[in-house]
């Protein structure tokens, strides 16, 4: 039981070093180190710019998307090289937050399901980050049912094999910058609901989309509403087969597993930091026991998973596919981060309200935190879908009873009021 | 055995959550958060009209000279409504501190003002971050003038007064301050709830009249705290209640998987526990009150009570009805983080939980050892 | 808002007060208010005598069985009356444990479904504790779904119309030393659960009856187990209409839930007595901040309890039915009392070990209280069941689906592995 | 990166199992719980001849001169197994004791004899209730004597010797003492699991041997105490993986309303929380172990982290367990109670939660502090 790489990482990694060393833009270390939650602070520069930038030079080195095939712009890297670039490209790795989705879900799934010819048009640039794609799966009718989905995509009437899509799509991070996109819909509301749906990519600029930022709670707006008016795909652009839409999405969702090791935040480092220089009426709030006893409690959490993370690697630095436990992740840190950044505010009592950077207390950050950890306990899965996970699929308990489960989807009832 | 407000004071109740139904819907709320103005101006007028703002002020000082029951179910509604209005600081403390040591002459010059939402006064305390304890009260008092600063002080950009605790060589003393005097500088400060304005207040060399005492500062600041305690549970239980309410109204709407999402137990057990937060504080805030009504030798112990409970409860409604309406929740299109914001700025407005806590127990702890 | 009685409450409470000073068995008040969890120490008497003196004491001067009618052995008195005698019996109350169930469930359900002459027959000797009454419910595959039973009742062969009663009850309190019964069973196993249950009223010295003690996690035993074969039953002693017990139960059950205000323990005053006593490593625990941030969420739940008891006391005085706020008492009350005899535990540290009450901190008390405290969250309704209550009869939500409503009760699985 | 346990170690972690499994079922358990034996001494014979008993002990001393990585893991399986033997004081305390501190008298003298199993060791700390501090020994040390009480002390009816925490003078010192001396009293004492005995012994002018100088004993304590945290938190994972695959189980096999109880989602999340707690523990685990293996700087917070939610895991899994076993939980025929008990015992030796929580943050404020 060790943390040392084996000889062939160590190599990997110093190879890894180097070449980071030698081009990461090093003039926006610190910009990147504190930018805090959601988004990057980068002064004037557009980040998405100094992002596509980046990704790049990277794949001009061959370092872009490690894991994929030479062909399609990867390195054909093992899951653990893989791991081990993230670990090294550290902060600058802030600057593919752009691209997370395009190549851990959309790419994977263009892999599985779109032609050769496809795939050796779209997949090299979506590795370099020129083209940057978005996944058009959640809508107001469906969050965690995402089964519950509208949107409707109907053959053309002119016969050319097209299809015409209607609906509206939710939650969708970066449309406003996407070039394409991977887009559920169904095709035959008159089949039980997981059967009748069908999968497509489609050019985001296309005529018919339109695209409304969400502005969420904290203020900021990271997602968006995305409304389709008789937008037409070419029937080349399906992915599967009509009616194995479902089937389609696993393979994409699935993909959303693989960036293990990363370790969830839970802001007990801030936390700890907070406590050695602010006081409560026992003192220096790090020697007040009451403080202490819950700091206890957040501190092994959080140690618990990134030991957690590290075991995962470990499997995979043996070739093997890491075991359930990566499953707790989110489940840990949400809840833990929302309770940290509440306490954090208790700390700070009367002043803790400010909630401006420059005045308030560790930079606002905790004032950041409280309002945006609510979504971290949503978003990619509630808290309750996640135990549900952990329940069915590590511990092997029977699936919630489905009403809806054989029901044709335009029966099945649409409100708790009906 | 009568553990339960008169139907005269649920009337009263009635009345003022009609009244706020109609003038504070939650657009209101949203246009001082969102908006330019601190506070809702015509909403504090019609509340000085109803005569909520001189509830417990005596008659001849222009107020309606009821009893601290009214106060307290009048507070529960303006909790509920989220009311974007200066009320906990006009009539929970400002008021409370004249009531309590302010001077004839003090009391006859701001108590019919502030009857009548004329004046809006403040109590300005922090200094930094971090608990407030005697000792960390800098701000200088000598010769009846202020040098120092106060931060995070409620509606200090729009009061009209403060009462401000300084340091008078070792002791804390409090003063009340013109807030138009010369030396004074505000400064509106950005918070987690802007529904409720906060300002920085820096005082230099500014003229202060003293309230109680040189010495009396820290013993009339902590029974001024503990009324104003019971008060604010009652601001909380309300906000708990509506929380609560939103929360099972859009589980029974909102459906998932075919069905009402609140047939799931995950669900269901969620806003069971919510209600068992709820229903304990509200009990807690009765105790309260009755020891505030009738100013019970057990007014310390159920001041921290009520305080602990409502605090305990309202974050805890107001965090799970977010979880409750999941992506929803968390849009500013709706209104689970107006909830959410008040919540946690109430839990740290007089002092923060912990502290809270800590003094609850001391309390106990005294009473047992004198017993 | 006060805590003041009305003047005839005050009335009544002082010729309570005068009728137990003059009569109560002083002698045993003592061992009376230092019996712990699970039965009385009352030395070499047998409790059971002792509680049957004491009830007819009660009964012979119109203080058994207030709230119900004269006709029938009580005193007709009302609700607040009848929680007026239970505060001032104060500790002689626990004398009254071995009829709470024949007084608060079999009796009601008696009054409401038994013959006049049956009613003037068994309710006076109940009232008067000279015959005890149990309730024989739950069984090994009913518990949380008590309309799971399968205890079976059948027509006699010999056409007598007497009904033969075969199978298995469960946590039965008291079955060993009481007189009678009501039992509820299966009398037609082919139409939905709910449908085909019936309820009868049996002498427990009945011929083919078995009961068996069941041995508690902590070594008591205070539940039966009874078992039944070919008990005779005559048909004039059923209770309700053939396949109507359901109905039946829920009149019993129901009433378990008058007793009101009773306020159940936390554990909480026992826990701060012991604060004020041991020391932790800051210091006398009472002192430790990180004691006092624990004690204060328990101390506002216990007075919150009490209140909450207090506010259904008003109502009961102004003639009203109180609200649905009592049914969180034990919800609270259980897990609560479990964390405080963890914690306690907690603070005695190594020693804590130790359960001999001779020995052990506050008389063994919070060692008791850690090995009883888990029945408390189960017995009468499980947390679970209580938040499901609280979701559905409170709060207005859907009840759970339910897959076993329509089928037959024959053809409901009974195996998570089939 | 290899943060796993080598395929040598989990085979000697699948041999004990299968022993323990076939030696040691939950009824060999309950016949120590409920009969007049105080330890199962066919089992510890049957562990020693498998040599577990000195898995760190060195060759020279009779063990197998193997690593802490061993220990884990067998701790691990004897936590499974509830094995009621004396494994933590003997191999955990006892040995570590020896090993830290005994002369090479000492060590020739009680090493091979714990390793075979003939001798069975113990540590004497606790004097009353409450937390042990160097201020609470009071037991009496002087001209290598010793006057003075214990109580609960782990297998005090059954073992040999034992390590004895006394003062002298200002001092905390450690003394090896003899339990057939003249002078020695032992009492059993009834506990909250009478699976793993415990006594209070008298000491009345016991012949005593120093172990470590008379300055060293607080500090030797800490050393050992951390050593044997990181093994009791293997000991409780494996009770809290044990408990939690019979909940699960249970949960699979139990119907109530037409459907396996695991398929309602209070259930179904009851265990997923139980999952994540026995998830953190196990990982929590692991890094006490690496740094137990290693004698890396970060033992201590290592120690306190891996004991911190190793208790939090089982204490939390065992009470669940019983939640989900609904009535037949609470029964003494059910095993349920005997996970409860254990893990409620094991969260008091060594002391208890609240003091490691304690311990763990002035570690790493301490460290932090160094930084």
């Amino acid at each position: 039981m060790n943390f040392d790489d084996t000889p062939q990482e160590a190599a990997f990694r110093a190879e890894v070093r180097g070449w980071i060393d030698a081009n990461a833009p090093t003039h926006l270390l610190d910009a990147l180190r504190t930018s805090g939650f959601g988004g990057l602070n980068l002064g004037d520069v557009d980040p998405i710019t100094l992002s596509k930038d980046w990704q790049k030079k990277k794949a001009a080195a061959g370092w872009a998307c490690l894991h994929w095939p030479k062909d399609y712009g990867g390195r054909g890297a093992t899951p653990i090289e893989r791991v081990i670039w993230g670990q090294e490209e550290g902060p600058y790795g802030a600057l593919g937050g752009v691209f997370i989705i395009g190549h851990g879900m959309c790419g994977p799934t263009m892999m599985a399901y779109a032609s050769e010819e496809q795939k050796r048009r779209y997949l090299p640039p979506l590795a370099a980050g020129e083209e940057i794609w978005c996944q058009l799966f959640s809508e107001p009718a469906g969050g965690s049912d995402l089964a519950g989905l509208r949107t409707r995509a109907e053959p053309a009437a002119d016969g050319s094999g097209d299809w015409i899509i209607n609906g509206q799509k939710i939650w969708t991070s970066g449309a406003h910058y996407s070039d394409y996109g991977i887009l559920i819909t169904r095709t035959d509301p008159t089949v039980p609901k997981h059967k009748g749906m069908t999968m497509f990519f489609l050019d985001m600029h296309s005529p018919g989309i339109e695209i409304r930022p969400i502005k969420q709670a904290n203020g900021q707006s990271g997602f968006n509403e995305v409304y389709f008016t008789d937008v037409r795909i070419p029937d080349a652009q399906r992915l599967g087969a009509v009616g194995d839409g479902w089937k389609v999405s696993l393979t994409t969702l699935m993909n959303e597993r693989l960036s293990i090791g990363s370790g969830m935040s839970t802001g007990f480092p801030e936390l700890f930091d907070l406590c050695m220089r602010i006081e409560t009426q026992n003192g220096l709030a790090v020697d007040d026991p009451a403080v202490r006893s819950k700091l206890a409690t957040w501190a092994v959490r959080t140690t618990g998973l990134k030991y957690t993370g590290f075991r995962a690697l470990s499997a995979l630095s043996r070739g093997e596919i890491p075991g359930p436990e990566n499953s707790i992740g989110k489940l840990v840190a949400g809840p833990t981060m929302q309770e940290i950044a509440m306490f954090a505010e208790d700390l700070q009592a009367q002043a803790g309200v400010i909630s401006d950077p420059d005045i308030a207390a560790a930079n606002g950050r905790f004032q950041a935190m409280l309002m945006r950890s609510p979504a971290t306990r949503v978003e990619g899965g509630t808290d309750e879908i996640l135990r549900n996970i952990i329940a069915e699929r590590v511990l092997g308990l029977p699936a919630d009873i489905r009403v809806d489960k054989d029901v044709p989807f335009n029966q099945i009832p649409t409100s708790g009021r009906a | 055995m009568n553990f339960e407000f008169s139907d005269e004071q649920k009337q009263m109740a009635a009345e003022a959550r009609r009244f706020l139904a109609a003038k504070c819907p939650t657009t209101a709320v949203r246009a001082v958060l969102e908006g330019p103005e601190p506070y809702d101006k015509a909403l504090w007028k019609g509340l000085a009209d109803m005569g909520f703002l001189g509830i417990v002020i005596p008659e001849q000082y222009g107020g309606l000279g009821l009893g601290y029951l009214e106060l307290c179910v009048i507070a529960e509604e303006m909790g509920r409504a989220l009311a974007p209005v200066p009320f906990s600081s006009s009539v929970m403390l400002a008021t409370e501190f004249l009531l309590a040591a302010g001077s004839d002459d003090q009391k006859a010059r701001w108590l019919p003002r502030l009857a009548s939402g004329e004046a809006i006064g403040t109590f300005a305390f922090a200094e930094k971050a971090g608990a407030v304890t005697p000792r960390t009260i800098q701000l200088a008092a000598a010769n009846g003038r202020l040098t120092g600063s106060k931060t995070a002080v409620p509606d200090g950009q729009i009061a009209d007064f403060a009462i401000v605790a300084a340091r008078t060589g070792t002791q804390v003393s409090l003063h009340l301050v013109d807030l138009t005097a010369p030396g004074v500088t505000r400064t509106p400060l950005d918070t987690i709830d802007p529904s409720r304005g906060h300002a920085r207040i820096d005082f230099a060399d500014v003229e202060a009249q003293p309230l109680g005492g040189p010495e009396d500062g820290w013993r009339i600041l902590t029974q001024v705290f503990d009324r104003a305690a019971i008060l604010t549970a009652f601001e909380q239980i309300g906000g708990a209640d509506r929380a609560l309410e939103m929360a099972r109204d859009y589980a029974l709407e909102r459906m998932a998987f075919g069905r009402p999402i609140g047939s799931f137990q995950a669900i269901k057990h969620m806003l069971a526990d919510m209600y068992v937060s709820a229903t304990l504080a509200r009990s807690n805030g009765y105790y309260g009150a009755w020891a505030l009504s009738t100013g019970a030798a057990e007014l310390p112990e159920a001041a921290a009570t009520a305080r602990v409970s409502a605090t305990q409860a309202f974050q805890h409604c107001a965090k799970n009805n977010i979880q409750v309406h999941g992506g929803m929740g968390f849009t500013w299109a709706f209104d689970c983080h107006l909830f959410y914001r008040r919540s946690n700025l109430l839990a740290l407005n007089l002092g923060s939980l912990s502290q809270w806590e800590d003094t609850l127990i001391a309390r106990l702890r005294a009473r047992n050892a004198a017993a």
